[in-house]
C-alpha cells in the first residue's frame, strides 16, 4: 500500500491526531501527535491490510537550530577546542525534540514512516515498546542519548551511557564533559609543539639541503 | 523467590520447588570480561544453579557515539567510521551508509563500481560469518574450527587488502563509487580461485568437523527457540529472522545496488535437527549464506562490465540536499540502516544507525530466560553480535 | 620397593640402621622420585599437547624457547609460573583455598605407587593394586570441591559442583570396564594382570575378548571425563565458566591443579596401557627388551589419542554428560562384563 | 530404543569422520609465518604508516583538513613569498590509516608507507615531527621553492576531465631532476 494511502487511513480514523503528510523528498513522512502515537502504532500493527509487524527504527531527533533553508547552515555542535577543553556558547536550546519511526511489513511488504515532535521542554510521548518490543531498546536509547522521555515504558533506563551521566549527548546543545565523576576527561596534550617558535628569517637565506627523513 | 511466576519457555525450569525449602536465586555477572560475551558484553543474570531466571543485558562499555560524531565531520569522512561498527564485516557497513548517502544525494553510481561493491561486501560477509561459525564452535568447546575458519578469513582479508590497502578496517566505499579499481587482471581470477576452493573443500570440511558432529547438533537442536512471532516483535533481522524459518534477506526483498541483477536464495531455518529457529538452524544459514555469497561474487565478477569506478572525485566534498531519509541493507549480522537527516550542508544534520545486533539482542531479554547457564552461552553464540555495532 | 630397600643398606652399611629407618628413608626417595617423575610428565605433556593441537590447528605451536620447536617451552612456562605472585582472595576462605591443590594433587601421586612399570619395579606392589588406584584417585574430588567453595567465586562454585558430579559418576563406568579383565586375571594386583597378557599382542586383554574390546572404549571415554579433558572438561569449560574451580588461582598453587591434570592424564593412560594393552610386553613376542620404555610408550601414544580427541570435538553439555554416563556408558559397561564372563564360560576361559 | 542406539552410532561415527578431518592436518604444513623472520608480502596499496615527503611538501594545508581525526598538524610563518613551513607532526595516537590525506594531496608528497610494526614505549613518541625549524625550514611559495631546489608541483592540465585528482598525475622527472640539480 503507499504510503499515501497508509496515511488517509490514519487521518480516518485519528481525525486530528495525523498532522500532515509530507509526500516530497526522498522518503514521504507523515507527521502524527504525540500524544496519539501509541494508538496509532497499535493501529498500524493491527490493522488488516496495514499489519506493520516490524519497527525497523526508532530515532530520537533534536531538531535545534535546525537550518529549515536547506542551505547547510545549522548550528554547529560544540566539541572540543584544540587544547582538548569543552567548548560552549551562549546559546540556548531551542526547536522541538522529535522522534522517526520507521515501519515495515513483512506480509504487506510495504513501509511506513511517521513522525512526532515534542516539545523541549516537556519532551513526553507515550511509549510503542507495549506495540513492538524492539521499541523497548530504541526508546531507551532516545532517552539515554536525547533525552525523551517515554510513558509507559517498562524499563526506562539509560542504555549506552552510565546511570549517573549528566546530559543528552545527541542534543545540539550539549556541552562535552571535561570530568566523569572523578576522572578528568582533557588527558594529556600530546600535539604539543616541541619547537619554540622562532622569529622569521629576514635574510631569508636558504635552508639546508633537505635531507632523508 | 520473586521470579516464581516468570514465563519459562525451557523444559528445564519447569521443576517444581520443593515446597517449605527457601532458596534465593544466585546473582552472576557474565561479563563484561567473559570469554563467551564476544566482547564486552555484561549479562547480569539471576540463576538457581544451572538455571538462568532474568538475563538483563547491560551495554555501553564501546559506547563512542558515533552518531553525535557523524554531526560534526564530513559525509566522506564518517564512512570511515562505520567501518568500525562491525569490525568483522566493515565493507557491508560502508554499504550501508553509502547507499544511505546516495539515497539522498540521486547520484548514479557507476556499473563497475557497484560490482566491485558487492563483490567485497560479500567476501566480507563471508568473512564475518567464518567468524560466526569460528566463536560459535568454540563456544560450544570445538577449538580447531576456530583455526580453520581463521585460515579461510586470512584469504579474504588478503584480497580485500590487495584492492583496498586495509587489512581489517577498508574504508574502500565513497559515496558515488568505491575508492579504487581492481588492482590487477590476477585479482579476479584469484577471487574466482578462493571461493571455489571455499566452495568445494572448506565448507564441507566445516559441516563433517562441527555442523553435523552428534555433540553439536545435541548442544544446539531444541536450544534458544526464537519463534517467527518474537523475531517480528523484537525486531530481528538477518541470520538471525531467517533462521525462524522467515525468508527475508534485503538484498532480495528491498533490493539495493545491483543485487537484483544476480540469482542466489535465500536460506531459511528448516527445523531439521529440531524445532525451527533453533540455535542449530541459525548456524546453519549462516553456513549456507556463505556458499550464496560464493554464488553471487562469481556471478558478479563474471558480469562485470567496465568504465570508472566512482562517480564523485575522490577529492570533492559530497554535498547532500535537504532531506531525510532510511535506508537499509543487508549486513552480515542483519539489516543495517541509516537515517539520515541533511540541511542541505557537507555534514549530516542527524545520522541515526539502526545497528542489527543491537536489536537482535534485545531478544536475550526474552528468550535468556529460563535456559541454562550453558545453553545461553549457546544463544549468544548464535545471536552473532558485535558489540562495536551495538554501542557505536 | 626390594631393590631400593637393598641399595640404601647397602650404602649405609648392614647394621647401621634399623628396617624401620630403612623403610621410611625408601619410602621418601620414592616419593621424590615419583613427583619428580610427574612433574617431568607434566612438562613434557604440556608441550606436546600444545604442538598436536599447532599441527591439528595448521600452526607451528611453540616455536621460540630453546631453539627446536620450542622444547623448552614449558619449562619457561613452569619457571614463570613459580616466579609468580601468590594471591589468595580477601574473602576466600584461606586454609581450604591453600588446602585444596595440595589434595588434588596429592589423590593423582598417591595412584601412581602401584603402577607396575617393569617386572621388578613396582613401588607398592599392592594386592589390590587396581582398587587403590580408583580408590585413591577419587581425593581429587574433594580437592576440586575444596578449591571451588573456597574460592569464594560464583564460577569457581559452578566449576566445582559440576566436577564432582562428573567424577564421582564416571568412577563408575571407569571401573566397571575394568572389571571384565579382573575376571580374567582373578586378582586386582596389578603386576599380575600384567603377567597375565605375556606373549604378544594377540594376548593383549584388547584382543581376547570382544566384550573387553568394547570395555576398552568405554574405559577410554570414560578416563577423559575423570581427568576433565575435552569434550568433557566440564569443571573448567573455559567459554562458559571462565576457568571453572581454579579461577582464583595463581602462581604455584595454579601449577599444582595444572600439574595433577596432566600426571592424571598419563596415569589413566598408563592403567590403559596396564590393564587392556599388555603393560610392559612388547607386541611381538620374545622382544621384550626394555619393559619399561614399552609400557611408557604405551602410555604416550594413549596420552596423543586423547589429545588428539580433545582437540577435534565440542564439548557436551553438563545434563548431557550425566545421561551419557548413567544412561549409555554405565549400561553398555555392565553388559560388557556379562558378556565377557558369558564368553569367557563359552570358549572355556574361565 | 532404536533412537537410542542411532544417537549412539551417529555419536561415535560423526566423531569418528570428524578426528579424520583433523588428523590429515598434522601432515599439512602449517599456514602460519613465523613473523620477526618470514614477513607476509603486503600488497602495493597496502596502508602502513603515514609517511610525508618534505621534499615535496609546501605547507597546503589539504591533509590536515581532509583527515577526519584531525592527526596532521601544520604550523607555518611568514606571508606570500616569504612563507616558511615550520611545523609538520603527524600523531599517530591518533591516526587511523584512512589514507584519505594521500588522496586529496596536490604534491603527492603525503603517502602510505609499508611500515607497521613501530613500537615506542611513550605515547609522546609517536607523535612525529618532521621538520625541525632551527636546523631548516621549507618554503612554501612556488617561486621560492624553485629558487632554493625543492620540488614544486605540476598543475593539472586543463583539458584532463575534472574527477581526476591531481595526485594522480605523478610529476615529470625531468622537473624533478632540474630541480636536484639546482640544490647542487
Amino acid at each position: 500500500m503507499e504510503q499515501k494511502a497508509i496515511y488517509e487511513k490514519l487521518v480516518e480514523k485519528f481525525g486530528e491526531g495525523a498532522l500532515g503528510f509530507l509526500e516530497e523528498g526522498p522518503e514521504p513522512v507523515a507527521d502524527i501527535a504525540p500524544q496519539k502515537i501509541a494508538e496509532a502504532a497499535l493501529y498500524l500493527r493491527d490493522e488488516a491490510g496495514l499489519e506493520f509487524d516490524q519497527l525497523m527504527c526508532l530515532s530520537g531527533l533534536d531538531w535545534d537550530g535546525f537550518d529549515e533553508n536547506g542551505k547547510g547552515k545549522s548550528v554547529a555542535i560544540l566539541g572540543y577546542d584544540v587544547g582538548g577543553q569543552p567548548e560552549t556558547s551562549d546559546r540556548v536550546g531551542e526547536g522541538d525534540l522529535g522522534v522517526a519511526y520507521h515501519l515495515y511489513s513483512h506480509g504487506q511488504r510495504h513501509k511506513f514512516t511517521m513522525r512526532v515532535r515534542v516539545p523541549r521542554t516537556a519532551p513526553t510521548l507515550p511509549s510503542v515498546a507495549g506495540v513492538w518490543s524492539t521499541a523497548g531498546w530504541h526508546e531507551r536509547e532516545a532517552y539515554d542519548l536525547v533525552g525523551i522521555t517515554f510513558e509507559g515504558h517498562p524499563d526506562l533506563r539509560r542504555i549506552l551511557l552510565e546511570e549517573e551521566w549528566e546530559g543528552h549527548p545527541l542534543r545540539k546543545d550539549y556541552v562535552m564533559p571535561d570530568r566523569w565523576g572523578q576522572v578528568p576527561l582533557d588527558g594529556k596534550n600530546l600535539a604539543k609543539n616541541p619547537f619554540p617558535a622562532t622569529e622569521p628569517d629576514p635574510s631569508g637565506s636558504a635552508p639546508a639541503a633537505p635531507t632523508e627523513d | 523467590m520473586a521470579n516464581q511466576e516468570t514465563k519459562m519457555n525451557s523444559g528445564w525450569a519447569d521443576q517444581d520447588h520443593v515446597p517449605g525449602i527457601k532458596s534465593e536465586l544466585m546473582e552472576l555477572n557474565m561479563g563484561p570480561q567473559h570469554p563467551a560475551t564476544h566482547g564486552v558484553l555484561r549479562l547480569l543474570l539471576e540463576t538457581d544453579g544451572e538455571i538462568v531466571h532474568k538475563c538483563t543485558p547491560v551495554l555501553g562499555y564501546l559506547h563512542r557515539c558515533a552518531e553525535k560524531i557523524a554531526e560534526g565531520i564530513n559525509y566522506k569522512q564518517f564512512v570511515l567510521y562505520t567501518d568500525r561498527f562491525d569490525y568483522l564485516a566493515p565493507v557491508c557497513c560502508n554499504h550501508a551508509y553509502v547507499t544511505a548517502v546516495e539515497k539522498l544525494m540521486d547520484v548514479e553510481v557507476p556499473e563497475r563500481a557497484e560490482h566491485l561493491r558487492v563483490i567485497t561486501a560479500e567476501l566480507s560477509r563471508i568473512a564475518s560469518h567464518l567468524i560466526a561459525l569460528a566463536t560459535f564452535g568454540l563456544d560450544m568447546g570445538a577449538w580447531t574450527p576456530l583455526l580453520y575458519c581463521f585460515r579461510e578469513r586470512e584469504a579474504i582479508l588478503d584480497l580485500l587488502e590487495r584492492i583496498a590497502g586495509g587489512r581489517m578496517l577498508y574504508n574502500f566505499f565513497v559515496p558515488g563509487g568505491v575508492r579504487y579499481d581492481v588492482p590487477d587482471e590476477k585479482w579476479t581470477a584469484d577471487v574466482l580461485e578462493f571461493v571455489t576452493m571455499l566452495e568445494t573443500k572448506k565448507v564441507k570440511d566445516y559441516n563433517q568437523l562441527l555442523s553435523y558432529n552428534k555433540i553439536f547438533i545435541e548442544r544446539l537442536a531444541d536450544v534458544g527457540v526464537i519463534s517467527q512471532q518474537d523475531a517480528f516483535d523484537y525486531g530481528s533481522t538477518g541470520p538471525v529472522l531467517r533462521g525462524s524459518g522467515v525468508s527475508f534477506d534485503c538484498r532480495k526483498d528491498d533490493p539495493y545496488s545491483v543485487y537484483p541483477k544476480f540469482d542466489f536464495e535465500v536460506p531459511v531455518g528448516r527445523g531439521e535437527m529440531g524445532t525451527v529457529g533453533d540455535c542449530w538452524d541459525r548456524y546453519m544459514v549462516r553456513v549456507r549464506e556463505i556458499e550464496q555469497s560464493c554464488r553471487i561474487i562469481r556471478q558478479a565478477v563474471d558480469t562485470m562490465p567496465g568504465g570508472e569506478v566512482h562517480a564523485i572525485g575522490l577529492t570533492k566534498p559530497v554535498k547532500l540536499p535537504a532531506g531525510a531519509a532510511y535506508s537499509r541493507t543487508e549486513s552480515s549480522k542483519g539489516e543495517l540502516g541509516h537515517y539520515i537527516i541533511s540541511d542541505g550542508g557537507q555534514m549530516p544534520f542527524r545520522n541515526k544507525v539502526r545497528s542489527p545486533s543491537f536489536c537482535n539482542l534485545q531478544i536475550i531479554e526474552k528468550i535468556g530466560v529460563g535456559q541454562m547457564v550453558s545453553d545461553l552461552v549457546a544463544f549468544i553464540g548464535s545471536l552473532d553480535i558485535v558489540l562495536g555495532e551495538i554501542d557505536r | 620397593m626390594n631393590i631400593l630397600t637393598e641399595m640404601i643398606r647397602g650404602w649405609f652399611g648392614p647394621d647401621k640402621m634399623s628396617d624401620q629407618m630403612v623403610l621410611i628413608l625408601s619410602a621418601v626417595t620414592l616419593a621424590t622420585l615419583m613427583f619428580v617423575v610427574m612433574a617431568l610428565c607434566a612438562l613434557v605433556f604440556t608441550w606436546m599437547e600444545r604442538k598436536v593441537a599447532g599441527f591439528i590447528q595448521s600452526r607451528y605451536g611453540p616455536m621460540r624457547t630453546g631453539r627446536w620447536h620450542g622444547w623448552a617451552q614449558a619449562v619457561a612456562d613452569m619457571l614463570k609460573i613459580l616466579g609468580k605472585e601468590d594471591i589468595i582472595p580477601a574473602e576466600a576462605n584461606r586454609f581450604f583455598f591453600s588446602f585444596a591443590p595440595i589434595l588434588v594433587l596429592l589423590g593423582s601421586l598417591l595412584a601412581w605407587a602401584a603402577i607396575p612399570w617393569s617386572p621388578n619395579f613396582v613401588s607398592a606392589d599392592l594386592d589390590l593394586g587396581l582398587f587403590y588406584i580408583f580408590a585413591v584417585s577419587s581425593l581429587a574430588i574433594i580437592g576440586i570441591l575444596m578449591a571451588g567453595w573456597a574460592s569464594n567465586n560464583k564460577w569457581a562454585l559452578y566449576g566445582a559442583a559440576r566436577g564432582a558430579a562428573q567424577m564421582v559418576s564416571y568412577e563408575i563406568p571407569l571401573a566397571l570396564a575394568c572389571i571384565p579383565v579382573v575376571m580374567y586375571t582373578g586378582s586386582l594386583n596389578t603386576s599380575d594382570i600384567v603377567i597375565a597378557q605375556q606373549g604378544g599382542v594377540l594376548n593383549w586383554f584388547l584382543f581376547r575378548n570382544p566384550f573387553i574390546f568394547v570395555a576398552f572404549f568405554m574405559y577410554f571415554i570414560a578416563s577423559i571425563a575423570e581427568t576433565n579433558r575435552g569434550p568433557f572438561d566440564m569443571p573448567e569449560t573455559e567459554s562458559e565458566l571462565v576457568a571453572g574451580y581454579h579461577t582464583e588461582y595463581t602462581g604455584m598453587r595454579f601449577a599444582f591443579f595444572f600439574l595433577s591434570e596432566y600426571a592424571n592424564l598419563f596415569l589413566v593412560s598408563l592403567i590403559a596401557s596396564m590393564v587392556f594393552l599388555g603393560g610392559w610386553w612388547s607386541p611381538i613376542p620374545g622382544t621384550d627388551f626394555a619393559p619399561a620404555l614399552t609400557f611408557i610408550i604405551k602410555g604416550v601414544l594413549m596420552v596423543l589419542l586423547n589429545m588428539w580427541v580433545r582437540w577435534t570435538l565440542p564439548r557436551v553439555r553438563v545434563d548431557q554428560l550425566m545421561y551419557l554416563c548413567w544412561k549409555v556408558m554405565i549400561p553398555v559397561s555392565l553388559t560388557c562384563v556379562v558378556g565377557a564372563g558369558l564368553w569367557m564360560m563359552w570358549r572355556g576361559q574361565a | 530404543m532404536a533412537r537410542y542406539f542411532v544417537d549412539i552410532w551417529q555419536a561415535v561415527s560423526s566423531a569418528m569422520v570428524g578426528m579424520s578431518i583433523t588428523i590429515k592436518h598434522i601432515w599439512k604444513k602449517p599456514v602460519t609465518l613465523q613473523y620477526p623472520e618470514e614477513r607476509q608480502v603486503l600488497s602495493p596499496r597496502f596502508r602502513g604508516f603515514v609517511h610525508n615527503d618534505m621534499n615535496k611538501c609546501d605547507a597546503c594545508q589539504i591533509c590536515a583538513r581532509t583527515c577526519p581525526v584531525d592527526c596532521i598538524y601544520i604550523e607555518t610563518e611568514g606571508k606570500g613569498k616569504d612563507r616558511w613551513l615550520t611545523r609538520y607532526a603527524i600523531d599517530y595516537n591518533k591516526c587511523i590509516w584512512c589514507s584519505m590525506c594521500t588522496e586529496g594531496c596536490p604534491a603527492n608528497s603525503i603517502t602510505m608507507s609499508h611500515d607497521y610494526d613501530h613500537s615506542v614505549y611513550f605515547r609522546e613518541s609517536l607523535v612525529y615531527e618532521y621538520v625541525d625549524p632551527t636546523v631548516k625550514k621549507i618554503p612554501c611559495h612556488k617561486e621560492k621553492r624553485i629558487e632554493l631546489g625543492y620540488h614544486v608541483m605540476v598543475k593539472p592540465e586543463k583539458k584532463k576531465p575534472v574527477e581526476k585528482p591531481a595526485a594522480e598525475k605523478p610529476a615529470p622527472e625531468s622537473t624533478e631532476a632540474d630541480d636536484k640539480g639546482e640544490t647542487k
